[in-house]
């Protein structure tokens, strides 16, 4: 036996790796994910992750429907995706070989835990010989270890029983794969001492499978596999690996902080959604009111009357509830006040996939309502930038008194990135102020409020319950423009619905105009929306580093467009749209612009990877 | 809080045209709520009447405070949110019996049990008045409705049970009839802390006429209205002949002197809810002797109070929030 | 006094009258022109009619707000509208003068209730002086008729109470109109004796009312002022008036007949469609069920839950209810059963203008649902036309195994047309089959059902509970094509979502392709749906006889469209779309074929009238 | 009614794997339904299971019957309906407490008045299971959960409290660790002719193991069941030495010695609302003797039956829908 030291010199160097840890959803992986993650990002390498749950809560163990898997792309310089096809494959069990090997590149690096490939485990998985044995991983690095019995040796000396050690067999895989790819041991275990504290017996058992996995790798010479990648180049800061549902929660109690006032949250648990409600729960000293109603009728009608009385009124939800809560959105859209509604967006149509990603709720948050009832939408389009899309959705809100539509997915919900944080003195300066005086006079000359007088804003005055003097009437009926009267003409109903549409166009006059990246001067102009932002940039990026020219520009406002998105469009031959759903932004733009956007679909409940996006741009461009 | 001034029925009524059908019971509800809101110690601006959509909804446009004509059975939900971030206000929540027990069931059952601190009215005309005439959940089964040509098959619903059955705190009834007993129901619904529902009996002229009057017209009511009052048997008739016993077969109404006195139930509006839902079962038609009054009023942990103390608790606990601290709070590292 | 017979001569004829009837609501104006409609269409002219009612219920007498009117025009030739500037308004009180003065065209008559003009209605209807002489009636021709007084004398004699005979007042009106304008007096004193039977003295009044209304014409020298309307030539057959409620309601009845299925409504009553409920409601003997939901969504649910029973589930709403159907429609698409989802259109959004009529919820009946949920659309264009499109929406729910939505709207609902009834052998022959057997081979090799199997349509097989062997589970999770079982792989929702859109759009195979009607060589072509189609065809029609080329094409199918319609719009330089909302059937038309469709739009609660289109597509095209 | 085949559990078993968390009781539920179907009298074709969404209202997938997995909240609705169009059928309806008192709230209440032919298995575990652990609203005060982290502040429903007060006219009780007594109430609730609400304490051992430990295991049930049985003195303890009486304070727990056998309270399952009610309020708590068994069966219109008949009635009448008269009812005029 050599110690590390020396060995350290064989490791090999690489730009990047991506593993994939799966198992059982009993087997913890999420954590190992986790755990890895946290190591590398203090290591200082750029990262992006991908955790996949099964729908079930707790499916029959050794299913392929219980398997539950993380991936991790690690990266010596700035990346944007999970990855594409992972190098390394940790299988905890023969379900999850049998689910995740064909996600693999070929001559990849597959690592089991033979215990677990035994008869029983091997028929749950539907294998009928063992491909441990048989041949499958012909073709593959294959990395075979004992975990679960080693972790238990290990485990038995130090007092622990052998059915609480097999729990610490995601240790032992940790501290494998933290050995062949160099990651630094010292991170996980303060985290294993803190997350157990108390609970000594638990903290020994998960640092001795750490070490034991570590020690295998030394013993069973697995050198030649041993990988490290470098810190990445990142701009100076501090950072935190952060996940987009935090981000965005964070982003909200950022933007209630630069306006100044409370948070309110209606909502009513969906997954991928519910986390939103889980995070803003725990943060009540910041002010923040968080309400679980009873269905997300009552989550949005909550928030729209918290938003009445002066505060951020927020509803969370995934499309299900968006679709049930058209009806309250287009009273918003006619009381004319802030309201944020937030659609983390799932598999579809009905109950669809709700465990993964998609993004086919925009023409639903477009015109999920009746009448003429315009909206603005925004879209997150990384997990940190989630922190950043909050904070403007609050800004058109109480800028414009208008509920704003807040696209996310389930993808850029869980997945994480390295975020830079902000210093919060930079954070957009957002302001708002209460109406206090009276704006008209009645027919007998006395001093009135009337709610529907506009600023130059197109904006209507918010005058909260309390105010001195301002007692006023609102309602969904159509009204008088000015005094905010009940009004059935005619005239004034065409006048005002023509209104409520330019006053949301008019949002425009405060978007910052688009960039476009990549080659300027392209004939290709790949426009993207949301989560497919690091997927395209990645896919741009290699086909730039290839030679070919592209052009690359990312929305984050879908109603109303950025002011120069029309004239960014004209000066391409050809507009790509990569969307994961059937061209929903590419209607928008064809019928917007009458320039002939083409799609590139994918409606998988996964997130397109960069390597297929290049080929499917190339089709395209062929 | 500011000083509340002296006000009179002409500052709390708005100036727009009121628009129910002439003859309309919801006029004399209104005329009793604007009569009693000077006596009430809170100013219009710090009262807020939502409603959902109906006939009866049309209330808070008539009435000069704060008011919101939201959407149909909704206005549980959004008052939720409204006086749960703004405990400071005084918040009222008007609607019908199709807006209030239809679609909007749900919505009142939640605001019920949670003991959100709303005065909810439901003018219960049993019909739906805006959508000219259909049946409603509070209409009698055989009805005969434009949508019930022969007649309707639901068994409504009572709803003081449905109330009681939702965990209410605080439930009362009254009539369309009697301002004062109306006013008497809508003060101490509104002394209540927490959810109190105040069913008001209300004649729909158009559609639904004379539908209470067998119960509500003046020489009705000493045989047909029970009026429950905290603390006193409960009797009835021309010479209080009548009262109700409590016996193992659920609320009886009998002669009290078949009975003697001391077997008629005492009211008490904090008893166990099984009595209080046993008074409501005995209005089961337009026919039997109704009681009215307080059915029940306990106290209860308001809900928007509760809330607020957790958010002080937080603060206590944490300190306010420093969002820099919040931004730190995962495992960081720096980049140099 | 000359004796009738002679004055008659005297009588002018010309083309077309459109009169308004306008009074309180408690006037009676709206049974006063379904009777002068009644006798009209006996009468054999052609016609159409608009009722307006307002918003309340009874809104206080005497004011703006309850103003109610009826306005018809009747023709000696085919017509589509109820006519743009009425020529003649009768004003039973001053607030309907002042409400409906500006409607009329000017040198108009006006014939007004001088009985009504005193201080109190005039200041409730907000004139400072009386109308009637105050130089505000210069330019057209005054009848002042006190008919209130006139009425109350006539029925004195009969022994009818002054405060009963005042309600006659109504049929005074009647009597004087239908003299003006050469009605029949049978029709109108038949529909009088059965529908007040038993209740003499109101038989006598209405008629001594009627006959004081028609001398009145005589003894004041109106004689000038008479016009008469040929009957028109239609082509033979048995006509009735309708409405579109009506004919709605028995095309739904006609289809369960033609299809051999009953019908189950599950509804919640909302203005404009509650009459559709009403009507159903009254054929139970169709073994037609009726069900007064608690709600929309439970409305939607039970007639979901009929389909999957075996029956017709449909459900009738406007906008408001459609906006909370919209995850449960999510439901039916992924469950692939047969359900009607009608929509009368009316103001929005939110509460809106309950009573006026707007066709803004196509881009909601196409979109509203979270995730990729195609359902076909199809539109009513008239009253009657609503009988044939109910058949057909009906029609594609059964062959297809889809929702189907059916949009109206509510000038359709309540506007009426003479309709030449269709023989019941003559309607569509609708045909389905429910499954009875097997089709499918389990792992272990018994023969099993498999609910998503397709047929040529690429239609599951409708297998209802009951059916001997064919017990199966359907739901809203993503599910494998065939089998039907759950299924969350990447693949097979890629698979599914694409199915589900090319499966409806496959319906377009069935479609009749469109007709352009008028010049098919024009250089504009007018691109209609729905209601609009009465005025653009009289637009059209108008601007042809003025020697302009236009050419016209209506669509009854929104999605998927007819096949031959982008090859139609190919074929014009000119594409315009009226319609009443803010451009959403030209945004579909833009996206989807890339023409520059352009919208001519009004969002008033007001149908087009054929006039200002003529102005509008005029100033379009010059 | 085609003849009903002899069948076993495996029969009524569908080939799809059950996929709950293993130890949830759910599968005990699942069980006690499988081996009872084959003793009821009715074929698996003409059995409907339709669900909503959540752990339990997977529940349809397993049984060998026609079934549907429809929407969160909206399997009453979705069961009205299919009762309606097919009386002919036997339609179940089983979701969580989420499912059915949150968000599907109202549908549950609407489907107990009306009283539509459906037997109704409401699973509560007092928690979301399916959305990982927030609370629900059977949850008791103070729950912390992901959603509440300082515990929650919704006093709970009492699902049979609510039920009585929406007019149900079936409601029963029972447990997940008792195979015969869920047997027996589903039996009951099946036989039932309307709507028959079943409450089952359902042990959701991932996110709220235990709720109901302290009354179902097997030592505590003695002292913490109340076994109501019709006809029958309601008493409960080791020795049957406690028992419930009911006085003008409601329904009192006693001992029996101190009061006297005859003061104690015979069960009535017809009895007046009152009593049932009186009893559902004795469980309050996790703590507190917990009554189980039928609360209430009473006779009434079944919907879907009397909607039936006026189908039948109008046929009656006006004979078979005829379509060329239908077209012909309102006035018509001849063009030639
Ligand atoms: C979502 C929605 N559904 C239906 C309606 C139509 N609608 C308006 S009021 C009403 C019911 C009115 O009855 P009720 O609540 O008892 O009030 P009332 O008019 O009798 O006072 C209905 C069905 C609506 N406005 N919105
Ligand atoms: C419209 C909608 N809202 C929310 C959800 C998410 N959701 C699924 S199940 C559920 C609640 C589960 O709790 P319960 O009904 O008690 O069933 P359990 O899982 O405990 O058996 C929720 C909130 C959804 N699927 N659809
Ligand atoms: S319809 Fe009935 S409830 Fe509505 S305003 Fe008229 S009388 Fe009142
Ligand atoms: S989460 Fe709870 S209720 Fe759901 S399957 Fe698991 S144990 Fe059962
Ligand atoms: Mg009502
Ligand atoms: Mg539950």
């Amino acid at each position: 036996m050599t110690d590390t030291a020396d060995r350290t010199d064989e490791i090999r160097e690489v730009e990047r790796i991506i593993i994939r840890f799966a198992g059982d959803s009993g087997d913890g992986m999420q954590l190992t994910g986790d755990r890895f993650t946290s190591a590398s990002a203090l290591f200082g390498n750029d990262l992006a992750t991908l955790p996949e749950f099964p729908a079930e809560i707790r499916a029959p163990a050794g299913t392929l429907a219980g398997v539950s898997a993380f991936q991790i792309h690690i990266s010596d310089h700035d990346i944007t995706t999970p990855g594409d096809a992972p190098n390394v494959l940790v299988a905890m069990n023969p379900a999850a070989l049998k689910a995740e090997l064909d996600k693999i590149e070929p001559g990849a690096t597959v690592i089991v835990n033979t215990d677990a490939f035994e008869e029983r485990n091997l028929a749950k998985a539907g294998y009928a010989d063992n491909p441990l044995e048989d041949g499958t991983l012909d073709g593959y690095t294959k990395i075979e270890a004992p975990m679960t019995s080693l972790t238990k040796e290990v485990c038995k000396d130090i007092g622990v029983k052998p059915r609480d050690a097999e729990r610490s067999k995601n240790f032992f895989a940790l501290g494998l794969v933290s050995w062949l790819y160099s990651r630094p041991e010292e991170p996980t275990m303060i985290w294993i001492r803190e997350k157990f504290k108390g609970r000594d017996l638990v903290i020994a058992a998960n640092e001795a499978a750490y070490r034991a996995g570590n020690a295998f790798g030394e013993t069973a010479e697995l050198s030649a596999s041993r990988l490290a990648v470098r810190p990445a180049k990142l701009p100076a800061g501090t950072y935190t690996n952060i996940n987009g549902n935090t981000a965005l929660s964070w982003g909200l109690i950022a933007a209630s902080h630069q306006v100044g006032l409370p948070l309110f949250l209606g909502s009513y648990p969906i997954t991928p959604a519910s986390d939103i409600l889980h995070e803003l729960s725990k943060h009540k000293n910041f002010g923040v009111r968080t309400f679980q109603a009873e269905d997300e009728i009552a989550a949005v009608g909550s928030a729209l009357g918290a938003s009445y009385g002066g505060h951020i009124g927020i509803t969370t939800t995934s499309g299900p509830g968006i679709a049930l809560k058209g009806e309250t959105l287009g009273l918003a859209v006619s009381l004319e006040l802030p309201l944020i509604v937030i659609d983390i967006q799932r598999g579809g149509p009905s109950t669809g996939l709700p465990t993964k990603t998609e993004a086919a709720d925009l023409m639903m948050a477009m015109y999920g309502r009746h009448g003429e009832a315009p909206m603005p939408i925004v879209a997150a389009s990384s997990p940190s930038d989630c922190f950043d899309v909050a904070i403007e959705a609050v800004r058109i809100a109480v800028q414009y008194r208008t509920p704003v539509m807040l696209l996310s997915d389930g993808y850029l919900a869980n997945g994480t990135e390295p975020w830079k944080l902000p210093s919060v003195d930079d954070l957009p300066r957002l302001s708002v102020e209460f109406a206090s005086e009276t704006n008209g006079m009645d027919d007998e000359g006395r001093e009135v409020f009337w709610p529907y007088v506009r600023n130059e804003d197109m904006a209507r005055p918010w005058a909260i319950p309390g105010t001195d003097g301002l007692m006023h009437r609102i309602g969904g009926i159509e009204k008088q423009d000015g005094t905010g009267n009940i009004n059935y003409a005619p005239e004034n109903h065409d006048f005002m619905v023509r209104l409520r549409d330019e006053r949301i166009r008019k949002i425009a006059e405060t978007i910052p105009p688009l960039e476009v990246t990549g080659d300027v001067d392209a004939d290709t102009l790949i426009v993207g929306w949301g989560s497919t932002w690091g997927a395209i940039t990645s896919a741009v990026g290699r086909m730039r580093a290839a030679g070919e020219k592209v052009a690359q520009v990312h929305l984050t406002h879908l109603h109303p467009f950025a002011p120069n998105l029309g004239q960014i469009l004209g000066q391409y031959e050809r507009v790509i749209v990569p969307e994961m759903n059937l061209g929903q932004l590419t209607a928008l733009l064809r019928a917007e612009f009458l320039v002939d956007a083409r799609v590139i679909s994918k409606v998988s409940g996964q997130p397109f990877t960069a390597g297929e996006l290049v080929a499917r741009i190339q089709e395209e461009t062929r | 809080m500011t000083a509340v001034p002296l006000t009179t029925k002409k500052d709390w009524s708005s100036d727009q045209e009121v628009r129910w059908c002439p003859g309309c019971g919801d006029y004399s509800i209104l005329t009793a709520m604007q009569l009693l809101m000077p006596e009430i110690d809170r100013r219009r601006e710090d009262t807020v009447f939502i409603s959902g959509i109906g006939c009866a909804a049309r209330f808070p446009y008539y009435m000069n405070t704060y008011g919101m004509h939201s959407i149909h059975g909704r206005s549980p939900a959004i008052a939720t949110g409204l006086a749960m971030a703004r405990p400071d206000l005084d918040v009222w929540v008007v609607g019908g019996d199709g807006d209030m027990l239809s679609i909007g069931g749900n919505h009142l059952i939640h605001a019920l049990r949670r003991n959100v601190n709303l005065t909810i009215l439901l003018f219960n005309n049993q019909i739906y008045g805006l959508t000219k005439g259909q049946y409603s959940p509070t209409s009698e089964v055989g009805k005969v409705t434009k949508s019930t040509p022969m007649g309707s098959l639901d068994h409504p619903f009572n709803p003081i049970s449905l109330a009681l059955g939702a965990e209410a705190t605080f439930v009362a009834r009254t009539h369309d009839m009697d301002r004062g007993h109306m006013q008497e129901m809508f003060r101490r619904a509104h002394a209540h802390k927490g959810a109190a529902l105040v069913e008001v009996y209300q004649n729909c002229n158009v559609f639904n006429d004379g539908a209470f009057g067998a119960i509500t017209k003046k020489d009705a009511r000493d045989a047909m209205l029970i009026d429950l009052k905290h603390g006193e048997p409960v009797r009835f008739g021309a010479e209080n002949e009548r009262g109700v016993m409590i016996t193992d077969d659920g609320a009886q109404i009998v002669n009290v002197a078949d009975v003697g006195e001391d077997k008629i139930l005492v009211h008490d509006e904090t008893a166990d809810r099984g009595i209080a839902f046993a008074l409501s079962g005995l209005a089961q038609d337009r026919e039997s002797p109704t009681p009215i009054g307080v059915f029940r009023a306990v106290d209860r942990q308001e809900y928007g109070e509760a809330a607020s103390a957790q958010l002080a608790a937080a603060q206590e606990a944490n300190g306010p929030g420093d969002l820099d601290m919040l931004l730190r709070s995962l495992p960081t590292w720096d980049v140099s």
